[in-house]
C-alpha cells in the first residue's frame, strides 16, 4: 500500500508530492501531511523504542500529547531530538529517524531491559547501587546514564534567526476548533482588538477531523464561514503555528510562532490581554490493560483524524475498544469508507447502538494483545468470563475524554473535577488573569455546546471590557449524546499494562508505589516517573490518579489533582533568548576613544558592559608586562593619558545640592568651596562601604560627582532613592552624564605642560592658580567647552580633562601632536591599575562589599555630628572589632616573588588553618616603579604590623612566599608630586 | 558658534539602510540638553518655556516640536531638549529656573520610517504600540539598551535616541532587524 | 508582570527594579537616643507578609520614579501603585 | 526492612508483593520529647540525627502537606562546598562530608554523584576572588582546583570559546561537589528516621505554638494539641509565617526560585557548570534530563511559581555559555519559595523563648546543607547550645554587625 492511495480531503493537497526519508527509507506524502500521517500511511506502523524497557512502539494519537512517535530532525547543519512525528509539517526532503535504539530500531539490543522488568520496577533503584559507595559513579550510574535519554544534542548552526516580541490585545482566544472560531467571530464583530492562536498549521481544530454527516452539515457550513470571515477582519490578527506555551502574571501569556517561509525561524511572543478564552479541546483518554502498548494501537478519534483529515484508509481489520459512544463514530467512518471493522468492545451492558453495519461485544474488555513489533490481534473477555481471540492489526482505545485544562494551571489555580464527565475541567476564580475555559476545554464535549458556550463566554467579556455587539447569527445544532461511563483500567491480568507509554509507568508500579506508602499524587508521580516524559502525561495523568483512587478505596477527587506547569509543549531554548546570544548576549558599550585605540593597536577588555583599552603594545614588545611597564614608567616620568570616561558622572544641580551631598557621602562635604574637588566615601545604610569617587563644586549649585565604572548605575538608583523616597523637600535635580562627557586623565610631571599648551589663555593653571584639588569649566583649543579638575588616581601630578565626547577622537589626536617632545604615551586600565596599587588606592577588589571605613583606614572620615546614609549602623560593634582587618601593603622578601591575588595570608609560626587565617590578598602586580612584586591585602591588626614578615599562602596553586607588611602607599607617601 | 580647531565627529544625517518596508536613518543635525525645572518654579518656568520654544511644556509622555526644536517629555518636570540653539541661550533664559546639562554628543538619534515600523517595533519595545501615537514618546529599553521613542507619524515615522556609547549596539540591532523584516 | 504605572500606563516588569519593604520610606532619625536599635530594626527586620505587600520599585528603564505598589504576594495580583511623594503622602501610603 | 540485592531480586520472583511502607504512618501521640515544625529536607535529617546521634527517641516531625514538598523537592540538586567565608565553608564541607557517607547511613540510594562543580570565570578580578575563595576551601579542609581555559577546552568543549561575549578565561573546579537525587533525600531520611522510631505525621498543619510563662508548651495543630519540651522550626520559605506566631519579625524575606528541566537527553553535560557573566547553572539528571536554573525573581512572593522575564534571562545566560543546548527543549518549570536572609547567610539558633528553635534563612543554599543542617540543629536542639560550626549562625548578628555575606550585597535579600 501507498502514500498515493487516499480518499479525497480538503486538508491534504494530493496534487503537490513531498519527498522524505525516515531511517534511511525514502517515501513520499502530500502537502498538508504531518511526518506521522505520511508514515502512516506509507504503512510505517514501528516507529520508536519507549524509554525504559525499549518496548517497540507506534504512533497512538494526532497532536502534541503523543507520548511514543518521538524522532530526531535531522537538517542541513544541526538536529532536533525528541520531536513528536505527530506535530511536524510534512516539507519536501525532511529527513528524521528513530532515537533510543541500537543497533536498530527492529533490533534493539537494550530492549534486553524488558525481560529483567520485574527487578527494574517502580524505583528500584533507590533500594540498591549502594554496594559499596564508590561504585556508584563509577559503575552502576555511568550504566543507567548511557542507557537513558531519548535523543541526542548537537552544536545548532540554524542560519535561521529566532526572534522575540510584545502583543497587546482585548481577547486572547488560544484554539481554532468551533468554541475558538465562534468566540473570535463574535469578538471581532464588536471590533475588539483579538488575537487568534492555532497550535496546528492549518485553522479548524476537529472542524479538520470529521466528517460532516447529515447531523453536522448546517454546524460545518456556518463554522467555515466564519472561519473565511475572520481572516477578512482587520482587528483580528490570525495566528497559526502558533502554540501558547504558558500563561503568566497579569494576563501575559507566552506564544511560538513558527515561520516556514522566512528569514526568521520562530518568533516567542509575549502578548498581553485584557482577557482569554481557552478553547484548546479535550484529549482522549488511553486504557490500560495487558500488552496495551503495540504499535497499532491507537486512540479511536485520533484514526478517524487520520482517516477524515488525511484520507487514509489502508487499515486491514481494525477493532475499537470503547468505554463511550464516540468509538462508533470512528467505527461508522470507517466502514463508509471501505475499511473492514472487526467490531466495538464496549464495557456497557447495553450501550445504544447507532449503526447497524458494526458488529458490538458489549460488557466486554479487551484484556490481551498479541504481535511483536506489530499488532496481530487482541483477546477479549465478555461479562461471563469468556475469552476468544479477534485478529486486527488496528486497535482503537477511547476511554472517554479529558479537557485539555493545562494552561489555566499555569498560574496556580488547580482544576475542579466534574463528575457528569467524570474529568477535570479549570478552577474558577483565576485571579491573577481572566481566563475562561470554553467547550470542550470546559467539559462541554458536543457540537452544540462548544457553540452555545462559546457564545456565552463571548458577550460576558464584551460587556465586561464595553464592546457592543451589533446582531450576529448562530444556527440551531442538534445536540448529540456521548453517553460515558467510567471505565480507568482492566483488572484482568498480571502482565504489564501501561499507564504511562513513554516512560514505561505501568498499574503495577502504581500499586508498589502505594504498598511503599506514595500515596500523595506528588510522591507517585515523581517515585513512578508518572507523567514526566515530553508528553506531559497528557493521555497518562488522569488515568494515574483514578488507578490511585481505587487503590486507596477514595473518589478521584480526594486523592488529589495534577498540577500542570508551564510549557503547554516542551519548548527549544533558542526560543526564549531570541535574538540576545554570542556577541548579542549583552550589548557593547564603547568608550569615547575606542576607534582612536583601535587604530593605534589597543588591546581590550571587557569591564562590565564597557570594552576598555587594556594597554597599547608597540610591535617589538615582548609581552603585554613589558608594555605595562612602559606605560608606567612613561607617566611616572613624562606624561601619559589614559581614557576614564566609563566612570559614572552625575550632574547634581538644584539649591541643596550641597547638603543632599553631605548626606549621601559620610565624610564632610559642607565646607566644600566652589572650584574644589573632594574624596568622597558613600556608605550604604548598613554601614559598609558602597562606593568612592570625587565630587566637584563647579559653581554654586552645581555639582559633578563621579562614581565607580561598575557603581555608575546603582549609585545613581541610589541618589535616586534618597532623593525620592528619604529627602524629597530638597530642592536637587540628578542627571547621569556619563555618555556626554569624555573624561581624560592627564598624568605624569610633565602632564602641566601638556594642558598648558591646549587650555585656553584666559585660563591659568599654575600651580598657585590652580593647585590640586582644583576645579574649573574651561575651554581649550580656542573654544572648545571643557572641564578640567586636578586630580590624581597614578599619585602623579596629575589632571582629568573632560570635553563633550563627540571631540573626543580629535583632542586625543591633537595631544599626540603636541605631546610629541614629551613623549605623550597613551595608558590602558592595566597601567591604570598598576599605579593605583603603587599609591595604595582602594578599588573593586577592595571595595567589595564586606569592608567598612576601618577596614580602610578611613574610619577617621565618618563625621559622627551630621546625617548620612550609613552613620549609624557603622557603629555597630561587629564593624569595630579589636583585631579587625587593615588595608596594607605587602613587598616580597624577595622582590621577585609574586604575590597572587586572593592568596591568603598566616603568621610566619602558623599552621595553614581556619583559625589561623588572618586575612588575604586583594590586589598584586608587579610595579615598575618599586622594581619589585607589590599588593595590596586586608590583614587582621594590619596597621600596627608594618615591618613585620608575613607568609602568603597560595594552596591552590601550591605557591607559599613570605612577604613583609607595609605601608598601602607604595608611592610618594606623603604626597608631594600630587601638590607640586 | 565654535571656531576651534578640534573636529567633533558629526554624525549629521545619513541613511543606514533601505528596503521595500523600511528606511533608517542617522539624523544628528542638533544640540541636547536636558532641563530640569527647579523645585516650586512651574508657572514661571512654563511661561519662559513657551516664550523660548515657541510651543507650552510638553504633557506628560508626549512631545513638542518646531523647526527649531524638540522637547521630549523624559519625567516630572524634566525635559529633553534637540535644538539649534546653544548652551548660552538657554542658561541665560532658565537661569535660576531650571537645572540645565548640555548632552550634546551623548545621544544619537534614529529615524525609522516606512510601512514595516509597527511590526518592527512589535520586536523591540514591550508598549501597546496601539496606543503610542503621533507626539507619543517614551523612555524605554531596546535590547536591553536604555532609550527614548517617539511616534512622529503613527505606523510610518518613529525615533529611538540611544545613548553613544551604545549607538553601535542599537545599530547593528536595528540594521539586523531590518534586513530579516 | 505588568506594573500599571499612575503616569504612565501599562509597563513590563523589565523596565523596573525592585528594591523591597516600602518601610523603607520611613527612616528613623539619626541622633534619637535609641537611633542604632531603630536602624537595625528599620533595616533588617521585615514583616514578609503572605497577602498585600507594600514594596518599593524603581522605574529604571523608564522615567526613573521610585513607585510604592501594593502587591499580593500569594498571587503577585496588583491592588495599587503610588508615586512616592513628599514624607506624609508616603507615611499615608504605608498607614492606609 | 532493609534494602539490598537479594531483596530486591526476591522481591522480582515474587510479583514485588512483599514491599513495606518506606516510612509508615504511625498514630500521632499527645507528647513528644522534640516536634520538628516541617517533613523537608532539613526537618527530616534533623530528626535522623537527633535519634541517631543524640539519642532522643521519642520525636515527631509535623509535615502541614507530603514530606519533601517544599524546597528539597523543588530545587536543583546541587551539593558543593565552594565557599568564600571561613564561617561558611566550614560548615558547608561538614556537609559534603555527610553527603558522602549518607546512603550508607540510611540504607536508600539518594545517588550522590560527585561529578565535579565548575564555575567558569571571565574576568582577572573574577578570577582574583576564585583563586580567594578555592584557597579558603582547601584551608578548611575541602578540595579546588584552579582551570586555565584550555584545561576547560580539553573537559567542556561544548563551551562557548569562539564567539563568547564574555570569554571564557578559567574556572574554579571542585572535584567532590556533583548532584543528588532530591526526592530521595527526603524519602531516604524519612525511611532511616522511621526505621530509628521517628513519628512523620503527614498532613498535620500546625496553627500556632502553645506558651507558659514564656516557655514554648507544645503545639496547635489541624490534628489538635501536640505537647513538647522542645520544639524546633524547619519551614524555610513559611519561617517568617510561622515565626510571626511568636511575634517574631525576621531579617528575612521570602523569594521565589525557579527551576527548570528539558527533555530526557543522552549525556552530555558532566556534572554541574556555572556561568561567571550571567545567572546560570546546570547538570544533567541520571534519566537524561537537563536540570538548571538561575537567580531568584527578585521580588517577595510566597507563590510556588514564577515569572517568565526569568526564564528568559536564564536560557540567555545558558546559551551564552553553552549554544550547544540551544535545541534542547524546555519541559517543565516551577518555582519555590526561599528563605532569603539579610546577609545570604542561614540562621540555626535559639529564638527569645525557652524550647522553640529556629533553623532558616538558607536563601537558596538550603538542599547542600541539608545534612549538616540537620546534624547542626539535632546538636542545638539536644545540647540546647550551637554546634561548633553554626555557632556563627545567630539571629542577632544583624543587630551587632557580624553579617556574614558572601556576595558583600548588604541587607537586600533579592541581591543575595
Amino acid at each position: 500500500m501507498t502514500s498515493f492511495d487516499r480518499i479525497n480531503s480538503s486538508s491534504i493537497d494530493t496534487q503537490k508530492e513531498i519527498n522524505f526519508i525516515f531511517n534511511g527509507q525514502k517515501y513520499r506524502g502530500f502537502q498538508g501531511d504531518t511526518l506521522a500521517s505520511a508514515l502512516i500511511a506509507n504503512g510505517v506502523k514501528l516507529i520508536a523504542r519507549s524509554f525504559k524497557y525499549h518496548r517497540p512502539r507506534g504512533i497512538i494519537s494526532c497532536g502534541s500529547q503523543e507520548p511514543n512517535g518521538l524522532v530526531e530532525l535531522i537538517h542541513k547543519d544541526f538536529r532536533e531530538p525528541n520531536t513528536k512525528a505527530t506535530t511536524i509539517e510534512l516539507y519536501e526532503g525532511l529527513e528524521a529517524k528513530s532515537q533510543n535504539s541500537w543497533p536498530s530500531l527492529k533490533y534493539d539490543f537494550m530492549s534486553l531491559n524488558d525481560k529483567f522488568s520485574k527487578f527494574i520496577g517502580a524505583g528500584f533503584y533507590y533500594k540498591t547501587f549502594m554496594w559499596p559507595a564508590s561504585f556508584w559513579e563509577k559503575i552502576y550510574e555511568p550504566l543507567i546514564r548511557k542507557a537513558a535519554g531519548l535523543g541526542k544534542l548537537s552544536y545548532n548552526k540554524n542560519e535561521r534567526v529566532s526572534e522575540k516580541g510584545f502583543l497587546h490585545c482585548d481577547l486572547l482566544v488560544i484554539g481554532s476548533g468551533p468554541s475558538g472560531l465562534v468566540s473570535a467571530y463574535l469578538a471581532g464583530l464588536s471590533g475588539a482588538k483579538v488575537i487568534l492562536v492555532e497550535e496546528d498549521f492549518i485553522f479548524g481544530g476537529n472542524l479538520n477531523n470529521e466528517t460532516s454527516d447529515d447531523s453536522k452539515t448546517v454546524a460545518h457550513k456556518y463554522l467555515r464561514s466564519i472561519l473565511k470571515d475572520i481572516m477578512k477582519m482587520p482587528n483580528v490578527r490570525c495566528m497559526r503555528r502558533t502554540c501558547v506555551i504558558g500563561m503568566f502574571d497579569h494576563g501575559i501569556f507566552g506564544a511560538l510562532e513558527k515561520l516556514n517561509q522566512s528569514k526568521i525561524d520562530q518568533i516567542f511572543w509575549k502578548i498581553k490581554s485584557k482577557k482569554a478564552l481557552l478553547c484548546t479541546g479535550a484529549l482522549e483518554r488511553f486504557i490500560p490493560f495487558q500488552n496495551n502498548d503495540r504499535p497499532g494501537i491507537m486512540l479511536s478519534a485520533s484514526i478517524r483524524t487520520y482517516l477524515n483529515r488525511w484520507g487514509i484508509n489502508n487499515f486491514q481489520d481494525v477493532l475499537l475498544f470503547t468505554n463511550n459512544n464516540d468509538a462508533y463514530l470512528t467505527a461508522s467512518n470507517l466502514i463508509s469508507s471501505g475499511v473492514n471493522v472487526v467490531g466495538v468492545v464496549d464495557t456497557r451492558d447495553n450501550p445504544k447502538i447507532f449503526d447497524s453495519r458494526i458488529k458490538v461485544f458489549q460488557g466486554s474488555q479487551v484484556i490481551n494483545t498479541r504481535g511483536k513489533l506489530e499488532l496481530k490481534g487482541v483477546d477479549i473477555q465478555n461479562k461471563e468470563g469468556k475469552i476468544s481471540f479477534l485478529k486486527c492489526d488496528i486497535l482503537g482505545v477511547t476511554g472517554g475524554w479529558n479537557p485539555n485544562i493545562q494552561i489555566s494551571c499555569h498560574t496556580g489555580v488547580k482544576p475542579v473535577w466534574d463528575k457528569k464527565i467524570s474529568a477535570f475541567i479549570p478552577g474558577k476564580n483565576n485571579v491573577s488573569t481572566h481566563l475562561k475555559a470554553v467547550g470542550s476545554a470546559n467539559g462541554k464535549f458536543t457540537l452544540s455546546e462548544c457553540i452555545s458556550s462559546a457564545e456565552k463566554a463571548v458577550l460576558e467579556i464584551l460587556n465586561d471590557l464595553n464592546f457592543k455587539l451589533e446582531k450576529y447569527e448562530i444556527p440551531s445544532i442538534s445536540p448529540e449524546n456521548i453517553d460515558i461511563d467510567p471505565f480507568w483500567y482492566v483488572q484482568f491480568g498480571s502482565e504489564r499494562k501501561w499507564v504511562d507509554l513513554q516512560n514505561d509507568v505501568t498499574v503495577k508500579d502504581i500499586e508498589i508505589a502505594y504498598k511503599e506508602n506514595f500515596r500523595s499524587v506528588e510522591h507517585l508521580k515523581r517515585y513512578t516517573t508518572l507523567g514526566m516524559g515530553t508528553d506531559q502525561g497528557k493521555t497518562s495523568n488522569v488515568t494515574g490518579l483514578a488507578i490511585l483512587a481505587s487503590l486507596s478505596k477514595k473518589s478521584i477527587p480526594e486523592v488529589g489533582t495534577t498540577v500542570f506547569r508551564p510549557p503547554y509543549v516542551p519548548v527549544s531554548l533558542d526560543t526564549l533568548v531570541g535574538h540576545a546570544h554570542g556577541k548579542n548576549f549583552k550589548p557593547t558599550r564603547l568608550t569615547p576613544s575606542h576607534n582612536w585605540a583601535q587604530e593605534n593597536g589597543a588591546s581590550f577588555t571587557e569591564s562590565g558592559l564597557w570594552l576598555r583599552a587594556e594597554w597599547y603594545a608597540k610591535k617589538n614588545e615582548r609581552n603585554w608586562r613589558t608594555t605595562v611597564d612602559r606605560e608606567v614608567n612613561a607617566v611616572r616620568n613624562s606624561v601619559g593619558f589614559c581614557d576614564v570616561s566609563t566612570l559614572g558622572k552625575i550632574d547634581i544641580q538644584g539649591k541643596d545640592a550641597l547638603s543632599f551631598i553631605n548626606k549621601i557621602y559620610c565624610n564632610g562635604f559642607a565646607k566644600l568651596p566652589v572650584g574644589k574637588v573632594r574624596y568622597g566615601l558613600m556608605l550604604r545604610e548598613d554601614g559598609l562601604v558602597m562606593d568612592d569617587g570625587t565630587t566637584a563644586r563647579m559653581s554654586e549649585n552645581h555639582f559633578i560627582m563621579t562614581t565607580t565604572t561598575v557603581n555608575a548605575e546603582s549609585v545613581y538608583r541610589h541618589l535616586e532613592f534618597c532623593h525620592q523616597c528619604l529627602w524629597p523637600e530638597l530642592d536637587v535635580q540628578l542627571i547621569s552624564t556619563t555618555d556626554a562627557w569624555a573624561q581624560i586623565a592627564i598624568a605624569g610631571p610633565n602632564s602641566r605642560k601638556i594642558i598648558s599648551k591646549i587650555i585656553d589663555p584666559e585660563y591659568d593653571v599654575s600651580n598657585e592658580k590652580f593647585p590640586f584639588m582644583a576645579c574649573a569649566d574651561i575651554t581649550i583649543c580656542k573654544g572648545v567647552r571643557a572641564r578640567l579638575f586636578r586630580i590624581s588616581f597614578s599619585g602623579e601630578l596629575a589632571y582629568e580633562l573632560s570635553v563633550p565626547t563627540q571631540y573626543a577622537y580629535s583632542l586625543i589626536s591633537y595631544l599626540m601632536e603636541i605631546g610629541v617632545e614629551e613623549n605623550i604615551t597613551p595608558y590602558g586600565t592595566e597601567a591604570l591599575g598598576v599605579m593605583r596599587i603603587e599609591k595604595g588606592h582602594a578599588a573593586g577588589p577592595e571595595l567589595n562589599g564586606t569592608t567598612s571605613a576601618l577596614n580602610l583606614n578611613m574610619d577617621k572620615m565618618v563625621s559622627l555630628k551630621k546625617d548620612s546614609i550609613g552613620m549609624v549602623l557603622s557603629k555597630r560593634e561587629g564593624l569595630h572589632k579589636i583585631d579587625a582587618i587593615k588595608l596594607v601593603g605587602l613587598k616580597p622578601v624577595k622582590t621577585d616573588n609574586q604575590i597572587v591575588s586572593g592568596s591568603h595570608i598566616f603568621n610566619l609560626q602558623d599552621k595553614i588553618k581556619p583559625e589561623n587565617d588572618l586575612g588575604y590578598v586583594t590586589s598584586s602586580c608587579y610595579s615598575p616603579t618599586m622594581k619589585s612584586y607589590i599588593a595590596l591585602a586586608f590583614l587582621k591588626n594590619g596597621s600596627e604590623r608594618y615591618g613585620d614578615k608575613v607568609k602568603i599562602s597560595n594552596p591552590l596553586l601550591k605557591k607559599e612566599t613570605y612577604a613583609e607588611v607595609c605601608n598601602p602607599v607604595f608611592v610618594d607617601p606623603t604626597g608631594d608630586k600630587l601638590r607640586d | 558658534m565654535i571656531k576651534n580647531f578640534l573636529k567633533p565627529n558629526l554624525y549629521r544625517s545619513e541613511v543606514l539602510m533601505v528596503n521595500d518596508k523600511l528606511k533608517l536613518t542617522l539624523d544628528n543635525s542638533r544640540n541636547i540638553f536636558s532641563l530640569n525645572e527647579n523645585k516650586d518654579e512651574t508657572n514661571k518656568f512654563n511661561r519662559i518655556f513657551k516664550k523660548f520654544f515657541g510651543f507650552s511644556v510638553p504633557e506628560i509622555a508626549k512631545f513638542k516640536l518646531n523647526d527649531n526644536s524638540i522637547a521630549l517629555w523624559s519625567r516630572t518636570k524634566s525635559y529633553i531638549i534637540l535644538t539649534d540653539s546653544n548652551l548660552d541661550d538657554l542658561t541665560s533664559t532658565f537661569d535660576g529656573l531650571a537645572s540645565i546639562t548640555d548632552q550634546t554628543g551623548g545621544w544619537l538619534s534614529f529615524k525609522i520610517s516606512g510601512k514595516g515600523s509597527i511590526h518592527l517595533f512589535e520586536k523591540l519595545i514591550t508598549i501597546n504600540l496601539e496606543n503610542f501615537n503621533e507626539g507619543n514618546v517614551i523612555r524605554t529599553s531596546i535590547g536591553k539598551i536604555n532609550c527614548f521613542v517617539f511616534c512622529k507619524k503613527k505606523g510610518e515615522t518613529y525615533y529611538i535616541i540611544c545613548p553613544v556609547s551604545f549607538s553601535n549596539a542599537m545599530r547593528s540591532r536595528l540594521i539586523q532587524l531590518i534586513e530579516l523584516s | 508582570m505588568i506594573i500599571d504605572h499612575p503616569l504612565l500606563g501599562h509597563r513590563d516588569i523589565s523596565e523596573f527594579i525592585y528594591l523591597g519593604d516600602a518601610s523603607l520610606l520611613n527612616r528613623p532619625k539619626w541622633d534619637a537616643e535609641d537611633a542604632e536599635h531603630s536602624f537595625y530594626e528599620y533595616l533588617y527586620l521585615r514583616k514578609n507578609v503572605a497577602g498585600v505587600h507594600k514594596e518599593l520599585w524603581f522605574h529604571q528603564q523608564g522615567d526613573r520614579s521610585w513607585l510604592v505598589i501594593s502587591r499580593n504576594t500569594l498571587t503577585h495580583e496588583i491592588i495599587k501603585v503610588d508615586l512616592v511623594g513628599n514624607h506624609s503622602k508616603n507615611m499615608e501610603i504605608l498607614n492606609d | 526492612m532493609r534494602y539490598n540485592w537479594l531483596k530486591l531480586l526476591k522481591e522480582g520472583f515474587n510479583n514485588n508483593s512483599g514491599w513495606e511502607k518506606t516510612w509508615k504512618n504511625p498514630e500521632l501521640k499527645k507528647e513528644y520529647d522534640v516536634i520538628i515544625i516541617g517533613g523537608g529536607g532539613h526537618g527530616l535529617a534533623t530528626a535522623f540525627y537527633l535519634a541517631k546521634e543524640f539519642n532522643i527517641k521519642n520525636i515527631a516531625v509535623l509535615e502541614k502537606n507530603w514530606i519533601g514538598g517544599g524546597n528539597v523537592g523543588r530545587n536543583t540538586t546541587i551539593i558543593r562546598s565552594n565557599y568564600l567565608l571561613n564561617e561558611n565553608e566550614a560548615f558547608y564541607e561538614f556537609s559534603l562530608k555527610l553527603w558522602e557517607s549518607l546512603e550508607k547511613q540510611i540504607n536508600y540510594n539518594a545517588m550522590v554523584s560527585q561529578r565535579g562543580v565548575l564555575n567558569v570565570y571571565h574576568s582577572d578580578t573574577q578570577r582574583d576572588s576564585f583563586i580567594r575563595r578555592g584557597n579558603s576551601m582547601i584551608i578548611n579542609g575541602a578540595d579546588a582546583e584552579l582551570y586555565d581555559v584550555n584545561k576547560i577546552k580539553s573537559l567542556y568543549p561544548f563551551l562557548d570559546f569562539d564567539n563568547a561575549r564574555f570569554p571564557i578565561k578559567g574556572g574554579l573546579f571542585q572535584k567532590r561537589g556533583g548532584t543528588v537525587r532530591h526526592d530521595a533525600v527526603a524519602w531516604g531520611y524519612a525511611h532511616a528516621a522511621d526505621q530509628l522510631g521517628v513519628d512523620i505525621i503527614q498532613n498535620c498543619e500546625v496553627n500556632n505554638f502553645k506558651f507558659k510563662s514564656g516557655t514554648c508548651i507544645g503545639v496547635e495543630t489541624n490534628k489538635g494539641f501536640i505537647k513538647a519540651n522542645k520544639v524546633g522550626c524547619a519551614v524555610a520559605g513559611s519561617t517568617s509565617l510561622l515565626m510571626s506566631k511568636a511575634n517574631m519579625n525576621l531579617p528575612i524575606e521570602s523569594h521565589v526560585l525557579q527551576a527548570f528541566v528539558s527533555e530526557s537527553l543522552k549525556p552530555i553535560i558532566p556534572g554541574v557548570i556555572t556561568f561567571g557573566a550571567g545567572h546560570f547553572y546546570i547538570s544533567q539528571s541520571d534519566k537524561g534530563g537537563l536540570v538548571f536554573g538561575g537567580d531568584i525573581d527578585g521580588y517577595n512572593s510566597y507563590a510556588q511559581r514564577g515569572g517568565i522575564e526569568t526564564l528568559e534571562d536564564v536560557c540567555e545566560g545558558g546559551l551564552a555559555l553553552m549554544p550547544i543546548i540551544s535545541k534542547a527543549r524546555l519541559l517543565r518549570m516551577w518555582g519555590g519559595v526561599m528563605d532569603m536572609s539579610m546577609d545570604g547567610s542561614p540562621i540555626i539558633d535559639k529564638t527569645h523563648i525557652n524550647g522553640l528553635y529556629m533553623n532558616a534563612g538558607w536563601c537558596y543554599g538550603g538542599f547542600k546543607a541539608t545534612p549538616a543542617s540537620g546534624w547542626c540543629f539535632a546538636h542545638l536542639l539536644a545540647k540546647g547550645y550551637s554546634h561548633e560550626l553554626s555557632k556563627n549562625y545567630r539571629l542577632d548578628r544583624f543587630k551587632n554587625g557580624y553579617m556574614i555575606d558572601e556576595k558583600g550585597q548588604g541587607a537586600q535579600p533579592n541581591l543575595h
